[in-house]
């Protein structure tokens, strides 16, 4: 086995946390826990890309990590934690399967994203490949969780955290997406959560609650 | 030669209309002697018609031009189809214009006029009356039309005429199909001209009646024309069967006077023999339900397709 | 561009286009849309019957116009079988156009001007479908047909009843017109070419010609109104105006028979004599049933549509008798069998037209449909009712009117079955012969009812204001159509002449110049079979004025007018005549098993007396209600996907995201 | 020039229209820009057609017969249907469901949502038509939300979290996209996800990586375009919203979606030649047409109903594009051409429809033909357009799409076949007792603007009869461009 430098062992290291984070982020019933852990995924996907900006020489990584750091890290969760307080919301009281059950279908889909990027993760010339199963996993836990939540703001995280992942499969595979790109991504995803939080005070304002339940009148019967 | 046939065929067709009445007085006669009566001999019907030719005649006032006009229509109808059918031999004139097919059409004229009419005056009893007699008609045209078919598969043509030379022609062959062609003609022989069992022509029992309840408006010369009308249908039914099963003995076109004479007079036994058969028949059975009269008709109608079916399986 | 029989017709369907749109000028204005317009429309009518009977006896022409799809421009082809068909058409919309320029009048429904458009569409739809020769041209022509007859019988679409015969219709119709499409399809026998040359040049292997001739059966017989499909008929003939029940009927439901020959016996060169069978047997069935039911209706228009639905089975069992004729390679036979069933369209299309033409003078001028409230009209209108007549007596099938011409033809067919060289059709063809006799003899059963219950006797609803005849305008119309209907069936042989083009072209054989004179009908020799109905006519004629005038010399009475005698009875009101019912009692004891009857009698003990019966189809329970169920059941299944949880759909994402990675790895 | 201008006309237009979107004339300003853009879009073609396709913008920018047709068609709709939104949004105000601000945001976010899906169409960079295509995600969330009602608030969660969740999918498609490209094209320069290069290299790419990026990009686009059994957020999106949305969402955004899917579709194909691609797309436009037509017997909304009707035509549509070769394409890009004109039609007059009746619930609306003539003989003719009917145009592609899969994927042909079967007697059904039938509706207060509709449906019977040379060729060269 190849031994690995200093970088791609940070790196991998990073993508583990990242990981985690997902996990945790699946499990955490609190809203504002979630919205720190989103904080701390942030922060472990800026300093990778950070590391990976670094080892490879890529200097526009270096902005895109330093974007990261001031979206997902400060501004995001900066948001959040006001709209959460403006709206009163601390518990994500019920989710639809339970922790455990959860947890062992999130391992399956971490298999399952493992074994897809494996022949992706081959071909690829990053210092970071192998870590494209974890953004995969990533992506995919934060599907499950967005399934799995029935408070609006939770699946509003559980989104933000899908486009983390999506980022780190940026990184991770290639050196990044173009730089005009992931500006418009970075615009994108702001813009959104700006809307979205708009809609939290409709939302509020129409149903008295965050709860989705409220918003299954549209259905065929 | 053509002359000769011409005039043939004239007297043939006119001595048919004359002595039409006499063939129902005939079978009245015979049903009196079966039933041990006296009759009221053989000129009755000659004697009915005229008393109703001197009549003066009631017409009802909501009475329509077709009222009137139909009785001329049913006895014009059926004079003409006296004249297609061969009567004692097979000379007549209209022959290649009319088949067995257009024979069928003419009697049908004949039905829905009556029936026609009969509505026409909107009494209860005109309209049962019509509704009765289309009823029987539905199912008697097409058993007749099947067998005339059945003849018709024989002889390779729909043209009495030579279906008659066709089956004369050649020596005697017993055909099965024949055979239950006959018994459904007999059956719609016996209804279409209202005999027992699907009607008794004389009575005029409300609930029962079929053909009286058609004409029950009629008065005069017109109830005379439909009388001599239905007399001449009775015999035009007793010529085609005759010619169909018992083709022996008609004239052909071009026969010298000796074997016209003779075919006359074996023609007019046959129709006497007729007259007896259906006097038997009429005497021998009861008058049947009107709603056992589909039943009825329905029987003669499937014996018909019988035929047809048993000559495709057995071949000529 | 020179002036061929296909360009002159080409120019009036356009004219009919120009005719239809200038009815928008004034859409209100009964005057101009219907004094002016509808009689152009008639002339054009009149002169394209002329130029197709010019064509059926001129070269065949073809042309390509500059629309349609880019790589399949309109490919248009004038032959015999099509111009024979649109003589039909034009012979028979003179006659209903002249009408309809009498029966449109203002009122609730569409504006005339509008219909006239609608109307005029049709007409040129019809002509189109007539004319096209590729698919894409076929399946344009025969849709715009469907929708422009779809508005027309929507016509008063504030009826509840007219919008879900409507539907209905259009329903059956592009469910007809799918199979078409799949039909052609198939017909394309991997040329991928859709023109019907194409098709015709196409070599297909007999399982898939059967599939197309099957898909053809479906299609078409979904318009004529061939059992199971003939649901929508019913429905939509009493819905639309009159003129338009009478185009329908008499006209449009030809274009399905136009199209089934075309396909049979045009595009699919190697006819196989099962599908004769097939057909045969269907047309039969068809045949009864609808002489079975026009017998038990009780609305006229009804009565007429289910006599349609009659006629179309006749002519789909002479139909099949052609196709089996040809399967087993008797060209001759099949040529008479041809021109028998053509012939009997042609008949169909005067004296239909001109019975439903008669119930639209009839509904003007008592405002009823139903026969238990009409009665002794003949007498309020002498012009309408003796054009009824005609119209009645020609299709109850009666020499020597043009009914019993096209039906003793058939029956002249049927009757050389038993040359077939085949055991099963041997024994299948009697029986198709008493069916065929069964079903003429019941259409004269309907039509005595017809006449008699709207014409004669006394009107059933006394206090109605007596009715009017119809106007100039209408009386021509009639008079058009009964006149056709009187001579087609005297001089056959201006028919069978022209129809024997079509047999040459589409058989390869035909009848011969001896099969028809002047004077008298020989199909195949003067032993087997003649008929002249111009000396049974003269006959008839001959018989009942000699008749009369004999009488007139012998009688010496008067007349005396009195009420009428009713075997006496003393109490007699106009309502104890026979209703329509009562009149079709005997045929629904005889057929019970066909209907699904729901009785309602009343006791003894009744104060107010009631007695009604309604027949309905059990096709409909049969067929058409077990689909609806099936259908309604698939999507209340597939409703459920939509529950409006958003972690749902959310899931569903996620599972087909899953499912296709799974599937790709 | 004009692609700048046209792109710069919808943008100065939003940025004009959300400063002074509440004044009076606004409604007409959005008509001018809409039409200046329009305009614009004809200068273009004009140009293209001259000159063939063209890159601009340091290849930024792309214009070739494809995508210009659909700018063509996407600039008409959206001129029509702000003409359309003109009376239309002045009733919904005098009927007080809005007011002048959100009056500000409808004008403002209209002609930022032109500008996106004009972005997503000319843009060479399939990142750029990612931030596009989620830009008019954004844009038309708001316009979804504009009455602030319960159910319009509900519609447009769900439109924002399932476009978005999906969209998010097909960001990682395109990565993968990226991943795949740049080993053969290099980082530098940023080239690898020019569409243009790509499409030249597409057979050095590597299959695995394009297999997988082209599901998630399938997955994700699709659900844009509505494809079953991702296209739940789209009845809901289009029953809530106003009616001129609805009419771009199904007339152009679905349009815009699948014209990504399709730019994928070619380099997945181009390097994978498994034919995979193909396959997939027949699957989902199969289920949809099928799904769509049985959802569409149970619908009691009119807008929904006809969101459901849009599924089906994506499915068509998708299932074309799936087939592929020249036909089929063809037929597609005929499809999409005459149901945008169609359909944008049917949601003017379903628009009027409902304001007049006060209600978006069939079985309340009745007699429209008595009422309003033009708005009843509008939604007839449109949906029997719709729905196939020959002489209109939707048959013309109808029977292309079905001829071809008579040849290519005869197993499918019966299934489309049931599908329009169904489809026809679902809407027929409904729409027919809505137009016919006695009322008592009264006129509205601002008289409606039908032309858009009649000349939508002129032109759509046009096509149905007559496919001008120039149109045909102009289709010809863009689907042999799809391949």
């Amino acid at each position: 086995m190849l031994k690995l430098s200093l970088a791609s062992q940070l790196i991998h290291f990073g993508a583990a946390l990242l990981l985690l984070t997902a996990f945790a982020m699946l499990t955490q019933r609190r809203v504002l826990s979630l919205v720190n852990l989103f904080a701390w995924q942030g922060l472990i996907l800026s300093v990778s890309t950070a590391v990976v900006a670094y080892s490879s020489v890529q200097h526009h990584l270096y902005v895109s990590a330093a974007l990261s750091l001031l979206l997902k890290v400060i501004l995001l969760p900066l948001i959040l934690r006001r709209l959460l307080k403006r709206l009163n919301v601390r518990w994500d009281n019920e989710t639809l399967l339970s922790v455990p059950t959860t947890m062992l279908v999130g391992i399956v889909l971490v298999v399952f994203a493992f074994s897809l990027a494996q022949p992706i993760a081959e071909l690829s010339t990053s210092i970071a490949r192998s870590t494209l199963g974890i953004a995969l996993a990533v992506v995919m836990l934060s599907f499950l969780m967005m399934i799995t939540r029935r408070k609006a703001v939770s699946q509003v995280i559980g989104f933000l955290a899908m486009e983390n992942g999506l980022f780190f499969a940026a990184t991770s595979a290639t050196y990044g997406m173009p730089m005009v790109v992931e500006l418009g991504v970075a615009l994108d995803v702001l813009v959104g959560t700006l809307i979205l939080g708009v809609f939290f005070f409709q939302i509020r304002e129409q149903f008295d609650s965050l709860d989705l339940q409220h918003l299954e009148q549209l259905k065929e019967d | 030669m053509n002359a000769l046939n011409f005039a043939l065929a004239i007297s043939e067709t006119v001595m048919a209309i004359a002595l039409a009445p006499l063939l129902l007085g005939l079978v009245d006669q015979c049903r009196a002697w079966l039933q041990n009566r006296r009759g009221a001999g053989l000129l009755q019907p000659y004697r009915t018609l005229r008393k109703l030719l001197k009549k003066d005649a009631v017409v009802a006032q909501t009475a329509s031009p077709l009222f009137r006009a139909s009785p001329y229509v049913q006895f014009g109808a059926m004079a003409l189809a006296t004249a297609i059918i061969p009567i004692f031999g097979t000379h007549s004139l209209l022959a290649t214009s009319a088949d067995t097919i257009a024979l069928v059409g003419l009697f049908a004229i004949a039905r829905v006029f009556t029936a026609l009419a009969a509505m026409d005056i909107g009494t209860a009893f005109g309209t049962l009356g019509a509704r009765r007699e289309m009823m029987i008609g539905f199912l008697s045209e097409p058993a007749l039309l099947m067998v005339f078919f059945t003849a018709s598969l024989i002889t390779q043509s729909t043209l009495l005429p030579n279906i008659v030379i066709t089956m004369t022609s050649h020596e005697l062959v017993i055909y099965p199909s024949l055979a239950f062609a006959a018994f459904a003609f007999v059956m719609v022989l016996l209804a279409e001209n209202a005999r027992i069992p699907i009607d008794n022509p004389s009575t005029h029992l409300e609930l029962t009646m079929i053909h009286e309840a058609m004409v029950l408006e009629y008065s005069a010369r017109h109830l005379a024309l439909i009388e001599w009308a239905t007399a001449l249908k009775l015999l035009n039914f007793a010529a085609i069967g005759l010619a169909l099963f018992l083709p022996w003995g008609l004239s052909a076109p071009g026969d010298g006077g000796l074997a016209i004479a003779a075919s006359l007079l074996i023609a007019l036994a046959k129709l006497a023999l007729f007259c007896a058969v259906l006097a038997l028949i009429e005497t021998m059975s009861a008058k049947l339900r009107i709603f056992r009269a589909p039943e009825f008709l329905g029987t003669a109608f499937l014996l018909a397709v019988l035929g047809l079916l048993v000559h495709q399986l057995l071949g000529s | 561009m020179s002036l061929t029989p296909l360009s002159i017709i080409l120019a009036l369907v356009l004219a009919w286009f120009a005719v239809g749109l200038l009815g928008l000028i004034a859409p209100r204005n009964v005057a101009w849309v219907g004094r002016t317009l509808f009689p152009l429309g008639a002339a054009m009518g009149l002169a394209m019957a002329v130029a197709a009977v010019l064509a059926i006896f001129g070269a065949t022409e073809t042309r390509i116009l500059a629309i349609g799809l880019p790589d399949l421009p309109m490919h248009l082809r004038l032959d015999a079988l099509s111009a024979f068909f649109l003589a039909l058409i034009g012979v028979t919309t003179t006659g209903i156009s002249l009408f309809a320029a009498g029966y449109f009048r203002g009122g609730d429904g569409t504006a005339p001007g509008l219909m006239g458009l609608q109307y005029h569409v049709f007409l040129a739809s019809m002509a189109m479908v007539v004319l096209a020769d590729d698919a894409f041209a076929f399946m344009v022509a025969w849709e715009t047909m469907a929708l422009s007859s779809y508005f027309l019988v929507t016509t008063q679409h504030r009826v509840p009843e007219v919008q879900s015969a409507g539907f209905l219709y259009l329903l059956l119709a592009h469910i007809g017109a799918i199979s078409l499409l799949l039909c052609f399809g198939v017909l394309q026998g991997g040329s991928w070419q859709f023109t019907f040359d194409a098709m015709r040049a196409a070599d297909l292997a007999p399982a898939w010609a059967s599939v197309a001739f099957g898909l053809a059966l479906f299609g078409f017989g979904a318009k004529a109104g061939l059992l199971p499909l003939h649901v929508w008929l019913p429905e939509a003939h009493p819905a639309a105006p009159s003129p338009v029940s009478a185009l329908m009927s008499g006209v449009m439901l030809k274009t399905a028979i136009y199209g089934m020959v075309r396909v049979s016996f045009d595009l699919l060169p190697h006819t196989q004599w099962r599908w004769g069978v097939v057909v045969m047997v269907v047309g039969g069935l068809t045949g009864l049933f609808g002489a079975v039911f026009a017998a038990v209706q009780s609305d006229m228009k009804r009565l007429l549509a289910y006599s349609s639905i009659e006629n179309i089975g006749l002519i789909f069992s002479g139909l099949g008798l052609a196709l089996l004729f040809r399967g087993m390679g008797m060209g001759t036979l099949s040529a008479l069998a041809l021109a028998a069933t053509l012939y009997h369209c042609l008949n169909h299309a005067q004296f239909k037209s001109l019975l439903f033409l008669v119930t639209g003078s009839v509904m003007h001028a008592t405002g009823e449909r139903s026969l238990g409230k009409l009665g002794g009209l003949l007498r309020h209108m002498p012009w309408v009712a003796g054009m009824a007549l005609i119209g009645t007596l020609a299709m109850a099938g009666l020499p020597p009117l043009n009914g019993f011409v096209s039906e003793w033809l058939l029956l002249q067919s049927y009757l050389l079955t038993p040359s077939l060289p085949h055991t099963l059709i041997n024994m299948l063809a009697p029986l198709g012969v008493a069916v065929f006799a069964l079903t003429t003899a019941l259409a004269s059963y309907v039509l005595v009812k017809f006449f008699g219950v709207i014409f004669l006797g006394q009107s059933r609803e006394p206090t109605a204001p007596p009715a009017r005849d119809a106007g100039l305008l209408e009386r021509a119309g009639l008079i058009w159509l009964a006149a056709t209907s009187v001579l087609l069936g005297l001089l056959p042989v201006l028919v069978l002449r022209a129809l024997d083009r079509v047999n040459l072209e589409l058989i390869g054989s035909s009848l011969g110049e001896r099969a028809a004179t002047w004077w008298s009908v020989m199909p195949l020799s003067s032993e087997r079979a003649s008929y002249s109905p111009l000396a049974l006519g003269i006959g008839i004629l001959v018989c009942v004025a000699l008749t009369f005038l004999l009488v007139r010399r012998l009688y010496h009475g008067r007349i005396r007018l009195c009420t009428p005698w009713g075997c006496g009875y003393p109490q007699w009101t106009p309502r104890m005549q026979d209703t329509a019912e009562g009149f079709g009692q005997p045929i629904r004891r005889v057929f019970e098993p066909f209907f699904e009857v729901q009785r309602q009698t009343p006791t003894a003990f009744d104060s107010a007396p009631k007695y009604r019966v309604v027949v309905t189809d059990r096709w409909w329970g049969l067929i058409y209600a077990p689909i609806i169920r099936l259908v309604q059941m698939l999507s209340r299944w597939v409703s459920f996907l939509q529950q409006g949880n958003i972690s749902l759909y959310l899931l569903y994402s996620f599972a087909t995201l899953l499912t296709l990675l799974a599937f790709v790895l | 020039m004009a692609l700048w201008c046209l792109l710069l006309i919808p943008f100065l237009g939003a940025l004009v229209l959300g400063l002074f979107g509440a004044r009076r004339l606004a409604p007409e300003f959005n008509v001018a820009f809409s039409f200046s853009t329009f305009v614009t879009s004809l200068v273009l073609t004009a140009q293209v057609i001259r000159e063939g396709s063209f890159l601009v913008g340091r290849e930024q920018f792309f214009v070739d017969p494809f995508n210009v047709f659909l700018v063509a068609l996407t600039a008409f709709v959206g001129w029509t249907t702000s003409m359309f939104s003109r009376p239309y949004m002045r009733i919904e105000e005098h009927h007080g469901r809005v007011n002048r601000a959100r009056l500000r945001l409808y004008h403002s976010m209209y002609q930022l949502f032109s500008f996106t899906m004009l972005l997503a169409l000319l843009t060479n960079n399939l990142g750029i038509l990612w931030v596009a295509m989620e830009a008019a995600t954004l844009t038309t969330v708001l316009l979804v939300s504009l009455y602030r009602t319960a159910a319009s608030i509900e519609a447009a969660w769900k439109y924002f979290i399932l476009c978005g969740v999906g969209i998010a999918q097909a960001l990682f498609g395109t990565i993968l996209l990226y991943f795949a490209a740049e080993k053969v094209l290099g980082a530098e320069g940023s080239t690898a996800l020019l569409w243009t290069h790509l499409n030249a290299i597409k057979g050095q790419l590597e299959p695995t990586v394009l297999t997988l990026a082209f599901v998630f990009l399938l997955v994700g686009y699709g659900t844009k375009v509505g494809l079953a059994p991702l296209h739940n957020w789209l009845p809901d999106a289009h029953a809530e919203g106003p009616t001129p949305i609805s009419a771009v969402l199904s007339g152009l955004l679905l349009n815009v979606a699948l014209y990504a899917v399709v730019r994928c579709k070619v380099l997945v194909e181009g390097a994978t030649q498994s034919g995979l691609a193909s396959h997939l797309m027949m699957g989902f436009g199969l289920l949809s047409v099928l799904l769509a037509a049985f959802f569409l017997l149970r619908q009691k909304d009119i807008k929904r109903l006809f969101g459901y009707s849009s599924i089906e035509h994506m499915g068509i549509i998708t299932f074309a594009f799936g087939m592929g070769g020249p036909v089929a394409n063809f037929a597609a890009l005929l499809h999409m051409t005459v149901h945008s004109l169609t359909k944008s039609a049917i949601f003017f007059t379903v628009g009027h429809a409902c304001q007049k009746a006060g209600t978006q619930v069939m079985d309340d609306i009745r007699g429209l033909l008595l009422v309003s003539p033009t708005v009843g003989w509008g939604l007839l003719l449109g949906t029997l357009a719709i729905l196939g009917m020959p002489p209109f145009g939707v048959f013309t592609s109808e029977f292309l799409v079905i001829t071809t899969a008579m040849r290519d994927q005869p197993w499918a042909t019966p299934i489309l076949l049931l599908a329009l079967a169904v489809a026809f007697g679902a809407i027929f059904h409904r729409v027919q007792s809505m137009v016919f039938g006695a009322t008592d509706l009264k006129p509205l207060p601002h008289p409606p603007a039908l032309l858009p509709v009649f000349v939508h449906l002129g032109l759509v019977l046009m096509l149905g009869i007559y496919i001008p040379p120039t149109l045909a060729n102009w289709y010809r060269l863009a689907a042999a461009m799809i391949g």
